[in-house]
């Protein structure tokens, strides 16, 4: 039999407030086992802790149950204090008597109750607690990250500064992301270019970072400081250790007219491309869709031109296989589609713009040089409407836009409404906004110049309605303050689309077993204390794959997600899970079933030699479980017809206690 | 305690990181459902032996419901697979030894689906309430 | 093919022609339209509060008639339409509403929703197919230039009538190109027309239509079609000074059954 | 402001709307084609139902110069349905006795030869109870 500590928590009024503590640590003092119970305000304070392990010492406790909040957040505090008084940390138990009674329920009488019985459920179970001792597994000492945008490049350079060898898999030919694709920056106006090109530089010369653009993930497995990647090379036609990048062939393409991506469609690029002047690896990529010859054999000037003889047709998918230690998700985001919308008449007029179609038409790089002109005519506009919160906030339909804040639109919104007004002072701006949200540092003030400094109409109201008519854009719209309906002959709308996670990211979340919000957003293993880790281990998260973010944000995320895989990556060896499955051989009838549920292959079958009662020898098949290697689910205890398989932590036994504890 | 209202008992297993987070998030943001709904925390929702369902309406349960990660989010990648097979094989021979089959079910709640917890319990609780008390496989030896 | 078919008030009278129009094209087209017995008039409106339920009775009614026959119920009017779609979706969905309807329906049986509306254009696309109206044409419109208008009453509230994108619709145009016109789309084709004000304050109808009108002039329509007689009453009205005519109109003359064999 | 919480429950529950969703956002009012027309403006008979400040709506022309078009529901970022929540205030209003706007001896001066039988019927079922 244990000798059971049970020390009730009042964490403050949080507990206290709806469950009478005393009633509940003086009901659980008779519960078998139990020797010593008590409460206190804060058990996971030090004094708390302190109290625990003086009880230890006095009492001489075999098992502790703490009845606190979640485990999910104190278990391994009060496992800790265990350990600090002697115990083995396996022979503590919590109760949640906090996220899942006092929170939930209103009544003292029903949450005292209800944390009884969850006490009693919890010394049920640690009655059978038995000390368990991790394993150790090895390190690999390499971190893959997913995604090549200013997210991505930052975690990569981080970690390679600290000595480790990380790859980068992006599946555009450049890495770069949305950042290349801008033009300045908010609140400081400096150039994205300018800003991010050094870093991929940076990267491409950093001997401890290999690029694998134009390449997906399409296989994970393995663990944490062991995955098994596999990643795919898309086929570029183009041998990349030996093109240049002197771009002979995208000048001589005949194929000229397909959309180029880059500039989001707004001019075309040739078959055979590179993305953009400062693209990393400055290498060309053959678009098999639109290239004569891959599609019918007939052209092949590329090759003919290509003075280093990088033109390969006959190029294939390549498949690499490598181990990481790491995954770092930088998978990032992208403008909603415009479909739902066309109350704004996005497809019926080509001057109707989304904001990031707006960042091209003001770069240097871009379709327009830089100049503002409308896609239609390429007229100077004189009148622009900036409409906010396009599919963001929208909680009417699921298939039209998101019930999230978008996050950067309002930022972004000033800095092109001040940009325009600063270089075409003939400009009539005007910004539609529901809530002008700027928390940041030098946001609002940033704003703020915008309509102070520059003139920019900023109107409380939305637009309603824009109808294309003859060279102008009817706009439609309310003006709450002045409680007005107006009517604007614009020419040129700009739409403030809602960002939404890569599609990408929804199959590499179930390639990794990392979980995803309903939006597809990753969750985080903590939405306030484990910000940048998955909740699955040896996955951690960068940039706006896990929630809109603005450039600042989004680094400083990258940099703390590149300092926790150096921590994991600077250990020689994990200590594992304890919690993981055993199988009594006595009882194993070597029929494996359990082999075939686990999804880990961590369950093998020797040959082993057994004493039978006559004192003969027999020699019987039974399962052995990789202790480093599994998981911990439990799939195969329940497969297991002879009820060998067992699993340390959570075994039959005790949830049984558990079910019996609550149901009595 | 007798109190004359009514009040099931039922026996929620929870999967640690979807269900179980996502009863926590309930709590975090103050989602009331019944107090006769009582957590149990297990490794992912395939740990769930039918034997547990089985003693726990043996020991006067009267709901059990198990909550798992959705389909494709599986911690352990294919746990919840599993859960569904084994639950519509035992839930169809509990329906034939007379246990109604809204005292059983399984239900897909993410970590981020607190709200979703919270509703899915308070309409448990009201169906399993409704159908009263589950004496069918009680064992009276059980009974003090 | 036979369906239940509901013409509304208007179609009886001052938009005979839709109602004529309708028959001998779906008649052409290989379907039978079945009046209803004794159809009562839709209201016009379908008055969104919950607790009206006997301005609703008359569509449940013909509901009822249609599910009993195990036919589609088919109508023309974009009111009656909006309607009878929205009163069979309060059916459906309504507990509340079905139940207290059906008090009034004791004696015919009761009625939850079994029947399935369809506006004769979503018939012509879902149930005959638009490739079938395509081959059936003797007389194409090629050359023409048509713009669509939808008003209201067809889209709205789309969550209900999921005819099409409310915002962005195709179905209209998709006929017009099925007969061999080309098909002008314009912005204002889902905007009102003014609908039942023109009574008492014209000038919102005037406004409204005109600047439909303009628009659909400016995007280079010769013609505008519309499934709604109020629709093509205030287009009208109000100045339209190009052919505002009722969809089953030029789809009657694309296959070539406008004038009647008898002369009609 | 009154502020009367009877009436605020009758038309919510009439109407199924919940204006307490709204955000605020001034769409409704930006896509209504008969703005000019109108005293109380969609967004403003959502939020004065909100606040129960409902008897300055019940007498005003406004409830008559919604067109039920539905482009607020259809529009509305929050699902709120201004459009409903107007036709539950203007079914309080002719519900009460005598408030009917429009009666059968209106007609013969309203109805020209080409006036269709819709117009009519639609207007009735608006206007009076």
């Amino acid at each position: 039999m244990q000798r059971v500590g049970v020390f009730v928590c009042w964490c403050g009024s949080n507990i206290a407030g709806t469950v009478d503590v005393q009633a509940v640590s003086e009901a659980l003092k008779n519960e078998p086992g139990v020797v010593y119970s008590a409460n206190y305000q804060y058990m996971c304070s030090q004094a708390g802790q302190e109290m625990i392990k003086a009880a230890v010492k006095e009492h001489r406790l075999t098992g502790i149950v703490v009845c606190s909040c979640s485990p999910r957040m104190h278990e391994a505090t009060f496992r800790k204090t265990a350990a600090a008084a002697g115990l083995n940390p396996y022979m503590v138990e919590i109760a949640n008597i906090r996220e899942q009674c006092s929170w939930v329920h209103k009544d003292m009488m029903t949450g005292t109750e209800k944390a009884i019985i969850l006490g009693k459920a919890a010394i049920a179970k640690v009655n059978l607690n038995a000390p368990l001792t991790p394993g150790e597994s090895p390190v690999t000492k390499r971190a893959l990250v997913i995604g090549g945008g200013i997210a991505g490049i930052q975690t990569a350079l981080d970690i390679a500064d600290a000595g480790f060898p990380v790859d980068i898999v992006e599946k555009q030919p450049t890495i770069g992301g949305k950042m290349a694709q801008l033009d300045k920056t908010f609140p400081t106006l400096d150039c994205a270019a300018c800003i991010l090109t050094p870093k991929m530089v940076d990267v491409a010369q950093n001997e401890k970072i290999r690029i694998f653009s134009y390449s997906e993930v399409t296989d994970v497995h393995g663990f944490v400081g062991n995955f098994d990647v596999k990643i795919k090379k898309k086929a570029r036609y183009v041998k990349e250790d030996i093109c240049t990048g002197c771009g002979a062939c995208v000048e001589k393409c005949p194929m000229k007219k397909v959309p180029n991506e880059f500039n989001l469609g707004m001019d075309n690029r040739h078959a055979i491309y590179i993305p953009f002047a400062q693209a990393v690896p400055k290498v060309a990529t053959i678009d098999p869709n639109a290239c004569n010859m891959l599609k019918n054999g007939k052209c092949g000037v590329c090759a003919k031109v290509c003075a280093a003889g990088a033109i390969d047709y006959k190029q294939k998918d390549e498949i690499i296989e490598e181990k990481y230690g790491a995954i770092v998700v930088a998978t990032g985001f992208n403008p909603i589609s415009m479909d739902k919308f066309d109350e704004f008449a996005y497809s019926q007029s080509k001057d109707v713009i989304t904001s990031l179609e707006f960042e091209r038409l003001t770069n240097a790089a871009g379709p327009s040089a830089g100049k503002l002109l409308r896609p239609s005519d390429g007229k100077h506009p004189h009148t622009i409407v900036f409409v906010q919160c396009v599919g963001s906030r929208c909680a009417a339909c699921a298939e039209k836009g998101k019930e999230y804040c978008s996050k950067i639109c309002c930022m972004y919104t000033a800095k092109h409404a001040m940009l325009t007004r600063d270089k075409y002072p003939d400009t009539e701006v005007y910004v539609f906004y529901i809530d002008a949200r700027t928390p940041g540092k030098n946001f609002d003030e940033f704003y703020r110049r915008a309509v102070e400094e520059y003139g920019v109409k900023y109107i409380k109201g939305m637009v309603g309605k824009v109808v294309p008519e003859g060279d102008k854009l009817k706009v439609q719209a309310s003006d709450l303050i002045a409680n007005k309906q107006l009517h604007i002959d614009a020419d040129l709308v700009v739409l403030a689309a809602a960002i939404e996670p890569d599609k990408s990211a929804r199959p590499l979340a179930t390639m990794l077993t990392a979980s995803m919000d309903t939006n597809d957003f990753f969750t985080e293993a903590h939405p306030k204390l484990r910000p940048v880790e998955s909740p699955t281990a040896g996955v951690f998260l960068s940039g706006a794959c896990q929630g809109p973010k603005d450039i600042p944000e989004t680094v400083s995320q990258a940099g703390a997600a590149a300092s926790k895989v150096i921590g994991l990556l600077a250990k020689d060896k994990l200590t594992g899970n304890p919690c993981v499955a055993s199988s009594n051989e006595l009882m194993c009838n070597g029929c494996s079933t359990c082999e075939r549920v686990c999804p880990y292959g961590a369950i093998t079958y020797i040959d082993k030699e057994f004493r039978m009662p006559d004192r003969t020898t027999k020699i019987r098949r039974v399962a052995v479980v990789n202790p480093a290697v599994c998981q911990g689910c439990g799939a195969c205890t329940v497969a297991c017809p002879s009820g060998a398989m067992d699993l340390n932590g959570f075994k039959n036994s005790q949830i049984m206690a558990e079910v019996d504890a609550i149901c009595k | 305690m007798q109190v004359n209202e009514y009040k099931p008992l039922i026996v929620a297993f929870c999967c640690n990181w979807c269900s179980y987070a996502g009863a926590d998030l309930a709590g975090n943001n103050r989602l009331a459902y019944p107090a006769d709904v009582k957590i149990i925390r297990v490794p992912c929702s395939c740990r769930v032996n039918p034997m547990f369902i089985l003693r726990a309406f043996q020991r006067g349960a009267d709901g059990v419901i198990i909550c798992g990660c959705h389909p494709g989010d599986c911690h352990y990648t294919s746990g919840n697979y599993y859960t569904r097979r084994r639950m519509a094989a035992l839930f169809s021979m509990l329906d034939f030894l007379g246990i109604e089959r809204a005292r059983t079910r399984v239900e897909w709640v993410s970590a981020a689906e607190g709200a979703k917890f919270a509703a899915t319990m308070n309409d448990f609780a009201e169906k399993v309430a409704a159908l009263g008390e589950n004496k069918r496989l009680e064992d009276l030896r059980c009974k003090k | 093919m036979k369906v239940s078919y509901f013409p509304g008030c208007t179609l009886k009278n001052k938009a005979k022609d839709l109602d004529a129009y309708a028959y001998r094209s779906a008649e052409a087209l290989g379907v039978t339209l079945e009046e209803i017995e004794n159809w009562q008039c839709c209201g016009g409106v379908f008055t969104t509060s919950q607790d009206e339920v006997a301005t609703k009775l008359s569509s449940v009614r013909a509901l009822k008639y249609a599910a009993d026959r195990e036919q589609p119920l088919v109508t023309v009017c974009s009111a009656c339409h909006n309607v009878i779609k929205q009163t069979n979706h309060a059916m459906q969905t309504n507990k509340e509403f079905s139940a207290k309807v059906n008090r009034y329906m004791a004696n015919d049986g009761g009625y939850n929703g079994e029947a399935e509306v369809y506006h004769y254009l979503e018939m012509l696309r879902d149930l005959v197919g638009f490739d079938k109206v395509k081959e059936a044409v003797k007389n194409t419109l090629k050359g023409k230039k048509i713009a669509a208008y939808y008003g209201c009453l067809l889209l709205r509230p789309s969550k209900v009538m999921g005819m099409d994108d409310p915002e962005n619709p195709v179905i209209m145009e998709d006929l017009i190109r099925a007969l061999g016109a080309e098909a002008v789309i314009f912005a204002r084709r889902n905007e009102c027309c003014g609908a039942y004000t023109s009574v008492e304050s014209p000038e919102t109808a005037k406004r409204n239509a005109s600047a439909i009108v303009e628009n659909a002039k400016a995007a280079g329509a010769e013609m505008i079609i519309t499934a709604c007689p109020l629709c093509k009453y205030n287009l009208v009205k109000n100045g339209a000074d190009i052919p505002v005519v009722y969809f089953t109109e030029i789809l009657a003359e694309a296959l070539g059954v406008k004038e009647d064999t008898d002369g009609k | 402001m009154e502020n009367n919480k009877y009436l605020r429950e009758e038309i919510l529950r009439m109407s199924g709307v919940n204006t307490s969703k709204c955000m605020k956002c001034g769409k409704c009012s930006a896509t209504c084609p008969a703005y000019d027309e109108m005293e109380y403006h969609p967004h403003q008979f959502v939020g004065m139902v909100e606040m129960g400040d409902i008897e300055p709506l019940l007498k005003s022309e406004s409830l008559y110069k919604c067109l039920s078009c539905f482009a607020c529901v259809e529009r509305c970022p929050r699902g709120v349905e201004p459009a409903k929540v107007v036709e539950a205030v203007r079914l309080v209003a002719v519900r009460r006795q005598g408030a009917n706007r429009m009666t059968a001896n209106d007609v013969p001066e309203t109805i020209e030869e080409d006036t269709p039988q819709q117009l009519l019927v639609s207007a009735f079922r608006k206007y009076t109870k």
